[in-house]
C-alpha cells in the first residue's frame, strides 16, 4: 500500500524490536506522516534518547541521534537553535522522557521549541526489562514494583500543556491511521508538539500485568481509550478509567527559535 | 466516484518478508477476512481469494514484515 | 571592529569569551554558577549581534547537550561551568568523547568538594577533567595562567576540538578567571583557526567514524544531504551499534590513537629558566604565577631553580618532565589541592628525582614565599 | 631594576571600588603602557558586605596578583582600615575617609585623612561618586599613572552620560591632593 | 507582636540577604505558621538546595539541611520515607525548584509525598547574580538576558497542580498575613503542597529592571495581584497580567508514604 | 530464616542485595541500569518485608539525594547504578564526603564511554570511583571477585562507610553482577557490624564536625533531639558555613586524614602464591579470577609467580605492592580498562621493577590464556 | 469583643536592632502613621506617640530587627 | 587431580536455558556440594535472538565463570549450534535437538541428536518444558550432577506450582538418554 523503504535502513533490519512490540507500528505511521508532508530526507533531523523505542533512529534514514537517556530533548534544543532549517523529531519512551528526562522535557514545552516529541508510552522501562515507570498505572506489577505499584502515575500529556506546549495528542497503535494524522499535525505545528502513543509492550508489561496476547493489549486499547470528541458527550463517572486520545492542545504561542531569531535581526536592522 | 472505485475489482497480492516476520500473529488475527494463518511460528497467506486489499494487515504489522498491493491498481496512484 | 584600540584590560572570563568568539564559536549553551558566570554573561551580549545562539539551559546536563547537538549541526559550540556543574556533565562529555563530537567546556574552578568554597579559587578539578566521566577514554585539558594566555587557549582548545574531533575542556582557576589584566587583541584574520575536516567521499560513501591514518575520521554536520547515525553505544566505522569485540577494540583503540600520537603537537609546556636549573618546579594555572615570581626571588639568592609551567594538562607532560632527568636533581609541585599533579610528576620521573608537594585546598591562594621557602639551598 | 607598586581599595559593597580599581589599571595598561592587574575578593557568592579591590602596576611582567605588601591603601570604613593596614609596606600610604574613619591605626606609614565622600557629595553633588574622587587622590599623590590616561580610562569605563559628572569627581580629587601633598 | 527567637539561631545573624530582599518577610511567615501549628522544633526538617532563599536553612533552628543546587526534594523524599514522623519543608527559589530541580519537583508533586514546599520566586537567580530564570517574565532584563528575556515563562503553581500535588497557592509578602495562613494550611494538609511566594529581589531583578526600592516592589504586588476570589469575577481581559493569590487546589490524594506503608503492613499482617 | 539452607546459589547481584540486607539497610533508591538492575529487583521484593523502604527514584541524581537523606535520618541506605548513572551520581557522591555522610553505592561495570556496551563487563570506572566528583576527597572503594564476597565486602562497604562517615563505593564487575555461584550464607547474628557512633554530648554541646582524634565526629539522626545544620557549603565544626581559611583547612585535612591514618584498616588485599613470587600479578574483580587461573597454570610449568589480589582499590595498596621490592622482579596488571591500576602500580613501584599491562576494553573478559602467554619466563 | 480590644489603650513599645537593621526604609515607607524616619542609613523611632501598634512595620521587616508590643497587652495572651 | 566439567546451553530467547543453567549449578553447588558457575550471555541490553547459558562445575574453586573448552555442549537451534560446536572440546559432548538442528557439524565429539523439545511437547505436553528434559538428558549423558540433586535443584526453582510437570520432563529426558546410553 505504501512504500516505506526509501526511508528505512534496511540493511539493519530485522528490527531489535520483540514480536509483537508496538513500536513498529509507530514507526510506520512516522514515516506515512513524514512521507504525506513531503519532508526531504535530509531536512529531517530524529533524535532519541535510551530505551526501546528510542532505537527507532538507528532504522530511518534521516540524520539521525542517538542520545543519553533522558537527554534526547537537549541535544535537539542544540540542534534546532544552531540550525532552524531542519525539521527535528524526538523519539523517546515513558521513562525517557518523564522519568529521567522530565525537566527537559517541561522545559522544551515551555520555551515551545519547534520540536515534535513522540513520546512511546509502553507504561514500563522495556528496554532495561520491566521496571516501574513513572507512567505506570497505580497498582500495576513491574520487576521493581512486585507488588504493584504504589506511586501516582503521570498525565504525560497534561504535564506538556501545563508547561506550555502548543500542539499536544494522544492516539493508540490500534487506530493506526488517526496516529498518522496527528504525527502529520504535530510536525506541522510551529512549536513544541506532542503525540503521546501508547504502544503495548507485550514482554516486559503484558506479560507480568496477564494482558495478554500482543493482539489483547492492541485489542484492549479500543475499550480503554475515547476520542475527545467523544469525551466531551460524557459523564465523569463514564470517562473513569478512560484515555482520551485526539489532539488535546493546539494553540499559536510565541516560538523559542523564531523569537530568538527577532532579537538576531533587530541587530542586522541596526547595523 | 468514492462508488466507482470501490467497485473496481481488487486483486490482492501479499508479500511476507519471513526474515523479519516474528510471528506475533498480529496481522492473522486482526485481519477481517482470515486471510491469513500462522505456519512454523511466521505469518502465510492461506486465501488470498479473501483479501481485500484493506491493508490492515500491513498497517498493524509491527516488522515491516507483510506488503499487501492491489494488482489492478497503478503503483503511482496509491490513495 | 578594526579601529578599536588593540591593548585591552579584561578579565580571564571575559577573555575566555571573547577568545571563543574569535575562533569563530556561535554556539553557546550553559547554566550559571560562580566563578564561571560572566562567560555567559559576556556572550549573552554579542552572540546575537554576531547571528550566534545564546542560550541558558535548565542545568548543566542540558548544556552539555545542548552544544553537543548544536555541534553536531555545524557550529563550533562551547559550555562553561564550575565544579558542581562540572559534575553534572560528565555524562554528556562522554557522549562527546564517544560520539567524536568537537566541543570547548569552560570549568572556572573554585574550592570543593560539592558546593564547597564557591567564590574561592582551586585547582582541585585536575583528575576529575581526566577521569570524570565512566568509561576509558582520551581527552585534552588546557589551563591557561593569565588573561592573555586565556583568550590563546581558549582559541587553541576549539583548534584541537575540531582538529581531533574531541571535546576540549578548559580549566580557569578563579583568579584567572576574574582577575583583570592586559590583552592584547591580535586582528581576527592573523589567528590560525582550524575547522574541522569534511568529507571528500560522496554521501553514499561517507563513514562517519572511518579509520583514518590520523585517527581522526572526517566530518560533516547534519542536514548536508549526508545521512548518517550517532550513537553513544559501541559503534563501527558507519556509526551504528556493533556487538564485535574486534570492531569496538578498534574504534576505543583509535580513540586513543588519535590523541596519543599528536600528543606532541597537544602537549605544550612553557620552562621558565629551565635551563640551568637543578630544582624544578612544575605548575599551572595562577599557581604557576606564583611560582615564577618564587623562582624570580630565588635565582636572586643564587638558586638555580627553574619553573617547567603546564599548558596542556591532559594528555600529561610526562616526557617533557623525563627530558629534564639528570639535570634536575628535586622537582617541587605546588598546587591548589591534595596533590593530583604531584602524583603524575613522580609517576613520570618513576623515582629518579624526589618530588616535594606543597597543597592548598583553604581557598587561599598559594603565594610566592610559600613557594620560595621550600626551595631547598 | 623594576618597579611594582600596590594599591588596595577598601570600603563596603556599592561604593564601586571594584570599579575604580578597574579604571585604575585600565589607565596603566592600555594608556599608560605598564602592566596592571586588578582583583577583588568575592563574599560568599554573589552578595556580602565588605569590598576590596586590589590593582598592583609594574613595569615588569606581573606574576603574583593579589597585594602582599601594599604601597597605598585606600579606606573608605572603618571596618576596612581596621582589618587591612597591617598589610602596609613600611613608608606606605593610608588614605581614608576623614569622616568614616576616626580611629587611626598606627605604624610606619604615612596617612592621609580627606574627606572623600564628602567631597563627593557636596562638590560634585553625587556621593556615588567617592570612588571616582578617590581615584583622584591616588593619582594626585601617588603619581603612579598619569592623570590623563586615568581621564581616559574613565570616560571608557564609567556608564554612557555620566563621562562629566566623574571627570569633575575626579579634578575634585586631584586638586584636592595636590593641595594636601603640597603642604 | 509575636516571639521569633526561639526558632532562630540568633548567632548567625544578621541575614545574609540584601537589605530589603523579600525573603526575611517570608521566613518570618513560615516561624509563625509553624508556631501556630504548635509543631515541636525536633521534628521539623527543613531542606533547601542552593540560592538565596536557599539559606534560609542556616538561621532557623529545626533539623535543617542545605543540599545541593535543585536537588533539596530528592534529599527531604529520602527523609520522609525513611522517617514519617518527621514534617519535611522544603524551602527553595524559581530556579532551585524549576530549572535545574525542575524534575524532582514535578515528580515529588506526582508522588505526592507529604513535604510542603515555600517556593521563593523572585524571577531571577539572586545568589549568582541575576542570570535569567525560567521564571523571568518574558521581556524582562537579566544579566544572561541583555536584551530582554525572549523566552517563556513556566507557571509554577500549575506545574505543580498538572503533576499532581494535593495543595497548590500562590503569595505575596506584601499580604504576610495571608502567606502565613497558607503556608500553615500547606503544612496541614497530608501530601504535597507547595505555596509560591512572590518575593522581591530589589539587588539582582529590580534594579535592573527599574522596578524601584524594594518599598515600590512589595507595593507593586499589591496592584498585581488578585484574589481567586476576585479573579472568578473577572473576565479574561481584566485577568491579562494580572497574577492569581490563594488557594489554587486542596484536594485528598493518596499519599507516596502513607501508601507505602500499606505496603509494609500487609506484610506485617500477613505474618 | 533460620531453617533456611545456609548454601544458595546466587548471582553477585542478588548477593549485594542480600548483604545490604545483612548489614542492616533497610533504605534503598535507585534508578534501574543494566547490568545492576537485580540489586534494585531484589531489595524491591525483600525490604517492604523487612519494614525498610524501596523507591525506584526519577533518575540516578535523585537516588543519591534521597539515600543521603535517609542516612541523616538515621537509616542505613544505599544505592546501585552502572556507569552512566555513577556519572550523573557524582555531584551529591561530593556532596555526602562533603557533609559526611554514610551511604554504599554500587556501580556494577558495564563497558564505555557512555551507553557503551550495556551488557559486557568492564572495569574501566576506577579512576572515576576516586575522581570523578569535583574537588578533593578522600573515598574508600571496594572490589569484590567472587559472588561470595560480594555479600562480604558489601557487609564491610556498609560498616567501613559507618565507621568513617564516608561514601563507600562498591565497584563490582558485569561478570560477577550476573554469575550465579555458590555462597554460604553465615548466620546474621555472627556478621559483624559497625553502626555509626553517636555523640555522647547533650544536645546543645553537639557538633557534628568535631574534631575529633579518629577525625571521624559521632553522629546523630534528624528528629532525636539534637538540631544542627548540614551543608555542602565549607563549613566549621558546628556544620555552619566558613569562610576561614584556617577553619576550612582543618576541616578537609580531617576529612583526608580520617581515611589515610585508617588505611591499614581498609586496605585489604588477597596475596595468592606470593610467598615466593618473583612475578607478581596485581589484579581485581573478574579479573583476577583469569589471573588466578593463569597463576595455577603457570606454577604447573614452573614459574613463580603470584597474584596480588586488591579487594581494596582506594585508599591504593601502595603500601602492600612496595613490600614485595626486591622480592618480586616484574609485575604484570590485567584489566578490562586501559591500564587505570597499572598507572597506580608503577606510581607505588617509582621504576623499582617493570610493569607490563595488559588491557582489553571491547567487551571481552580477559581470559586466563591471555594472561599465561604473557607471564615471562 | 472585638469592639472593646480595639477601644483599649494601645500604649507602642518599639525596639530597633541597629545591628540588623539594613535600611531597607520598608518600616518607615509602609507604616500607616508615619511613626519610624530614617537615620544614618537606620530605622529610627520618630513619633511614638503616633502608633497604633498594627504591628506591619514588623510583619514586614525583612531582618527582624523592629519589634513592637503593646504594653497593655500581657504577651501570654498575643492574638 | 581436581576436574573442571564445562556445559553450554545454547538455543533461543524463551527457551529458558538461562534457568535451566541455574537449576544445574544450583544441583551441583547446594546438593551435590561440588563448586559451580552459571553465567550467560545478554544480547544489546534486555532482549536478543540467541541465548547461552554457561554451567562450569568442579570440585575444585573456579577461577574463570567462562567457558574455555566445552565438555557438553547443549544445541536447541540450528544457529546456536552451527556457532558454538567449535568451542567443544576434543572428545566433547554435542547434543541436539533432532528436529531443530538437520545439519550436523563434524568434529572429534559425539554427537547425541534426540528430539527434546518434542519430547517436551508430546510426552509431557509442553513444549516449554524442553529446557528442563533437556536436563533430564545431561543428567543422563554425564552424571556429573546426581538424579537427586537434580530433583531437588528443580523442585525449589521451578514456579510454583509447576514442581510435577517440571519433574515428569526430567525424568523422560533422563529415561530417554539413559536409554540411548544403552545403545
Ligand atoms: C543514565 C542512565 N540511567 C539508566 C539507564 C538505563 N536505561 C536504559 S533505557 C531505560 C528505560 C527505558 O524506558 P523507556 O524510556 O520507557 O523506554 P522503553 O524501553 O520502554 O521504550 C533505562 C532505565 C541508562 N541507559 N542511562
Ligand atoms: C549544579 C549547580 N549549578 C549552578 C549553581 C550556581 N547557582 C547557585 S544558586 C543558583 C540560582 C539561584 O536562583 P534561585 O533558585 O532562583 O534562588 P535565589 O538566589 O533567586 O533565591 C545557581 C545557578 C550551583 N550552585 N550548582
Ligand atoms: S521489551 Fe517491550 S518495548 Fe521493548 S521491544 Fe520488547 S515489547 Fe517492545
Ligand atoms: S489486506 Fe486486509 S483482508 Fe487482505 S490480508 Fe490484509 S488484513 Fe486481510
Ligand atoms: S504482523 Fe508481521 S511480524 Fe507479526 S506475524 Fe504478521 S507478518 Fe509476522
Ligand atoms: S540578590 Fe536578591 S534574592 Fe538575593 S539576597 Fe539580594 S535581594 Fe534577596
Ligand atoms: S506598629 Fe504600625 S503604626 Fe506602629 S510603627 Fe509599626 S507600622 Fe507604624
Ligand atoms: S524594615 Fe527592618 S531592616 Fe528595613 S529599615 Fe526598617 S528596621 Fe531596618
Ligand atoms: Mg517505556
Ligand atoms: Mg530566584
Amino acid at each position: 500500500m505504501f512504500n516505506y523503504e526509501s526511508y528505512l535502513r534496511l540493511d539493519k533490519f530485522p528490527l531489535i524490536w520483540c514480536s509483537g512490540c508496538g513500536d513498529g507500528i509507530v514507526l510506520k505511521s512516522m514515516i506515512r506522516a513524514i512521507d504525506k508532508l513531503g519532508l526531504s530526507k535530509d531536512d529531517v533531523c530524529m533524535v532519541s534518547g535510551i530505551g526501546c523505542s528510542s532505537r527507532l533512529t538507528g532504522y530511518v534514514d534521516f540524520n539521525t541521534l542517538h542520545t543519553t537517556h533522558g537527554r534526547a530533548l537537549t541535544f535537539a534544543t542544540g540542534i534546532k537553535m544552531a540550525k532552524p532549517r531542519l525539521h527535528v523529531i524526538v523519539v523517546t519512551g515513558d521513562g525517557d522522557a518523564t522519568a529521567i528526562g522530565g525537566n527537559h522535557y517541561i522545559h522544551a514545552a515551555r520555551r515551545n521549541i519547534d520540536i515534535t516529541v513522540i513520546l512511546f508510552n509502553n507504561f514500563i522501562y522495556g528496554m532495561t526489562g520491566g521496571q516501574v515507570s513513572p507512567c505506570t498505572p497505580k497498582g500495576k506489577r513491574a520487576s521493581t514494583a512486585p507488588y504493584g505499584n504504589f506511586e501516582n502515575a503521570f498525565n504525560i500529556s497534561g504535564l506538556a500543556q501545563a508547561a506550555g506546549a502548543s500542539f499536544v495528542a494522544r492516539a493508540t497503535v490500534y487506530n493506526a491511521v488517526q496516529l498518522e494524522k496527528l504525527i502529520q499535525r504535530a510536525i506541522e505545528r510551529k512549536g513544541f508538539s506532542l503525540v503521546e502513543v501508547l504502544s503495548p509492550c507485550p514482554t516486559a508489561y503484558g506479560r507480568r500485568n496477564r494482558e495478554g496476547t500482543p493482539v489483547d493489549m492492541i485489542l484492549q486499547q479500543k475499550e480503554t481509550t475515547v476520542s475527545v470528541a467523544a469525551a466531551e458527550k460524557m459523564s465523569a463517572e463514564e470517562l473513569e478509567g478512560k484515555i482520551i486520545t485526539g489532539v488535546l492542545t493546539d494553540v499559536e504561542r510565541p516560538e523559542c527559535r523564531e523569537e530568538y531569531q527577532k532579537l538576531i535581526d533587530s541587530f542586522r536592522k541596526e547595523g | 466516484m468514492a462508488e466507482e472505485t470501490l467497485r473496481r475489482k481488487r486483486e490482492a497480492e501479499i508479500t511476507i518478508n519471513t526474515a523479519w516476520c516474528k510471528g506475533c500473529v498480529i496481522c492473522v488475527e486482526l485481519c477481517p477476512e482470515q486471510v491469513l494463518v500462522m505456519e512454523r511460528g511466521k505469518a502465510k497467506v492461506a486465501h488470498l481469494d479473501k483479501c481485500t486489499v484493506c491493508g490492515l494487515c500491513e498497517l498493524r504489522c509491527p516488522d515491516f514484515a507483510i506488503v499487501v498491493v492491489d494488482k489492478n491498481k497503478s503503483p503511482k496512484t496509491g490513495e | 571592529m578594526a579601529e578599536e584600540k588593540k591593548i585591552k584590560v579584561l578579565t580571564g572570563n571575559e577573555a575566555c569569551a571573547e577568545g571563543a568568539l574569535a575562533a569563530g564559536m556561535r554556539f553557546y549553551a550553559g547554566y550559571p554558577i560562580t566563578p564561571s558566570s560572566e562567560v555567559a554573561e559576556v556572550l549573552a551580549e554579542e552572540l546575537p549581534r554576531l547571528g550566534g545562539v545564546f542560550i541558558q539551559m535548565e542545568d548543566e546536563i542540558a548544556s552539555m547537550g545542548a552544544i553537543i547537538g548544536a555541534s553536531l549541526a555545524g557550529t563550533k559550540a562551547m559550555t562553561a561551568t564550575s565544579g558542581p556543574g562540572f559534575s553534572l556533565m560528565q555524562e554528556n562529555i562522554g557522549f562527546a568523547a564517544m560520539a567524536e563530537v568537537p566541543c570547548v567546556v569552560v570549568n572556572v574552578m573554585r574550592g570543593g568538594p560539592s558546593t564547597g568554597l564557591p567564590t574561592l579559587p582551586a585547582q582541585a578539578d585536575v583528575m576529575q577533567a581526566r577521569w570524570g566521566t565512566h568509561g576509558d577514554h582520551a581527552i585534552i585539558v588546557l589551563a591557561p595562567f593569565s588573561v592573555a594566555e586565556t583568550f590563546d587557549l581558549t582559541v587553541r582548545a576549539f583548534n584541537l576540538s575540531e582538529q581531533y574531533r574531541t571535546p576540549v575542556i578548559l580549566l580557569l582557576d578563579e583568579i584567572i578567571g576574574h582577575v583583570n589584566e592586559r590583552v592584547t587583541i591580535v586582528d581576527p584574520g592573523s589567528l590560525e583557526i582550524f575547522n574541522r575536516i569534511v568529507p571528500s567521499d560522496p554521501p553514499d560513501q561517507y563513514k562517519p567514524y572511518r579509520h583514518t591514518e590520523s585517527g581522526v575520521p572526517p566530518m560533516i554536520a547534519y542536514g548536508e544531504g549526508y545521512r548518517f547515525h550517532v550513537t553513544g553505544l559501541a559503534h563501527d566505522e558507519t556509526g551504528f551499534p556493533t556487538n564485535s569485540a574486534a570492531e569496538i577494540g578498534r574504534m576505543l583503540e583509535r580513540h586513543h590513537r588519535k590523541v596519543e600520537q599528536a600528543r606532541d603537537h597537544i602537549v605544550q609546556v612553557d620552562p621558565f629558566m629551565m635551563e640551568d636549573a637543578e630544582i624544578g618546579i612544575v605548575a599551572y594555572g595562577s599557581t604557576a604565577r606564583s611560582a615564577r615570581h618564587a623562582v624570580r626571588l630565588a635565582r636572586e639568592t643564587g638558586k638555580r631553580v627553574g619553573l617547567l609551567r603546564l599548558k596542556t594538562l591532559w594528555p600529561f607532560a610526562d616526557e617533557e618532565i623525563r627530558s629534564y632527568i639528570g639535570q634536575v636533581k628535586s622537582w617541587i609541585v605546588p598546587e591548589m589541592n591534595l596533590g593530583q599533579m604531584a602524583h603524575e610528576v613522580e609517576w613520570a620521573l618513576a623515582g629518579s628525582a624526589p618530588v616535594t608537594r606543597l597543597n592548598k585546598v583553604n581557598g587561599d591562594p598559594i603565594s610566592p614565599p610559600e613557594i620560595y621557602q621550600i626551595i631547598p639551598g | 631594576m623594576s618597579f611594582r607598586y600596590e594599591i588596595r581599595l577598601s570600603g563596603e559593597g556599592g561604593q564601586g571600588l571594584v570599579l575604580a580599581g578597574k579604571i585604575l589599571a585600565e589607565a596603566a595598561a592600555v594608556y599608560d603602557d605598564l602592566n596592571a592587574t586588578q582583583s577583588q575578593s568575592y563574599g560568599p557568592e554573589a552578595r556580602g558586605g565588605a569590598s576590596r579591590s586590589e590593582v598592583i602596576i609594574s613595569d615588569d611582567e606581573i606574576d603574583y596578583p593579589k597585594a602582599v605588601s601594599i604601597d597605598l591603601l585606600l579606606a573608605l570604613t572603618q571596618e576596612s582600615c581596621d582589618r587591612y593596614y597591617k598589610d602596609l609596606k613600611k613608608g606606605g600610604i593610608l588614605l581614608v575617609d576623614s569622616d568614616a574613619v576616626n580611629r587611626l591605626p598606627e605604624g610606619e606609614f604615612r596617612v592621609i585623612s580627606a574627606p572623600i565622600i564628602g567631597l563627593a557629595r557636596e562638590r560634585v553633588g553625587r556621593a556615588l561618586v567617592a570612588n571616582i574622587v578617590a581615584l583622584g587622590f591616588i593619582a594626585g599623590i601617588s603619581g603612579i599613572v598619569s592623570e590623563k590616561s586615568l581621564r581616559s580610562a574613565i570616560e571608557a569605563r564609567v556608564p554612557k552620560g555620566t563621562e562629566e559628572l566623574n571627570l569633575t569627581a575626579f579634578a575634585t580629587g586631584l586638586a584636592e591632593a595636590r593641595l594636601l601633598m603640597k603642604n
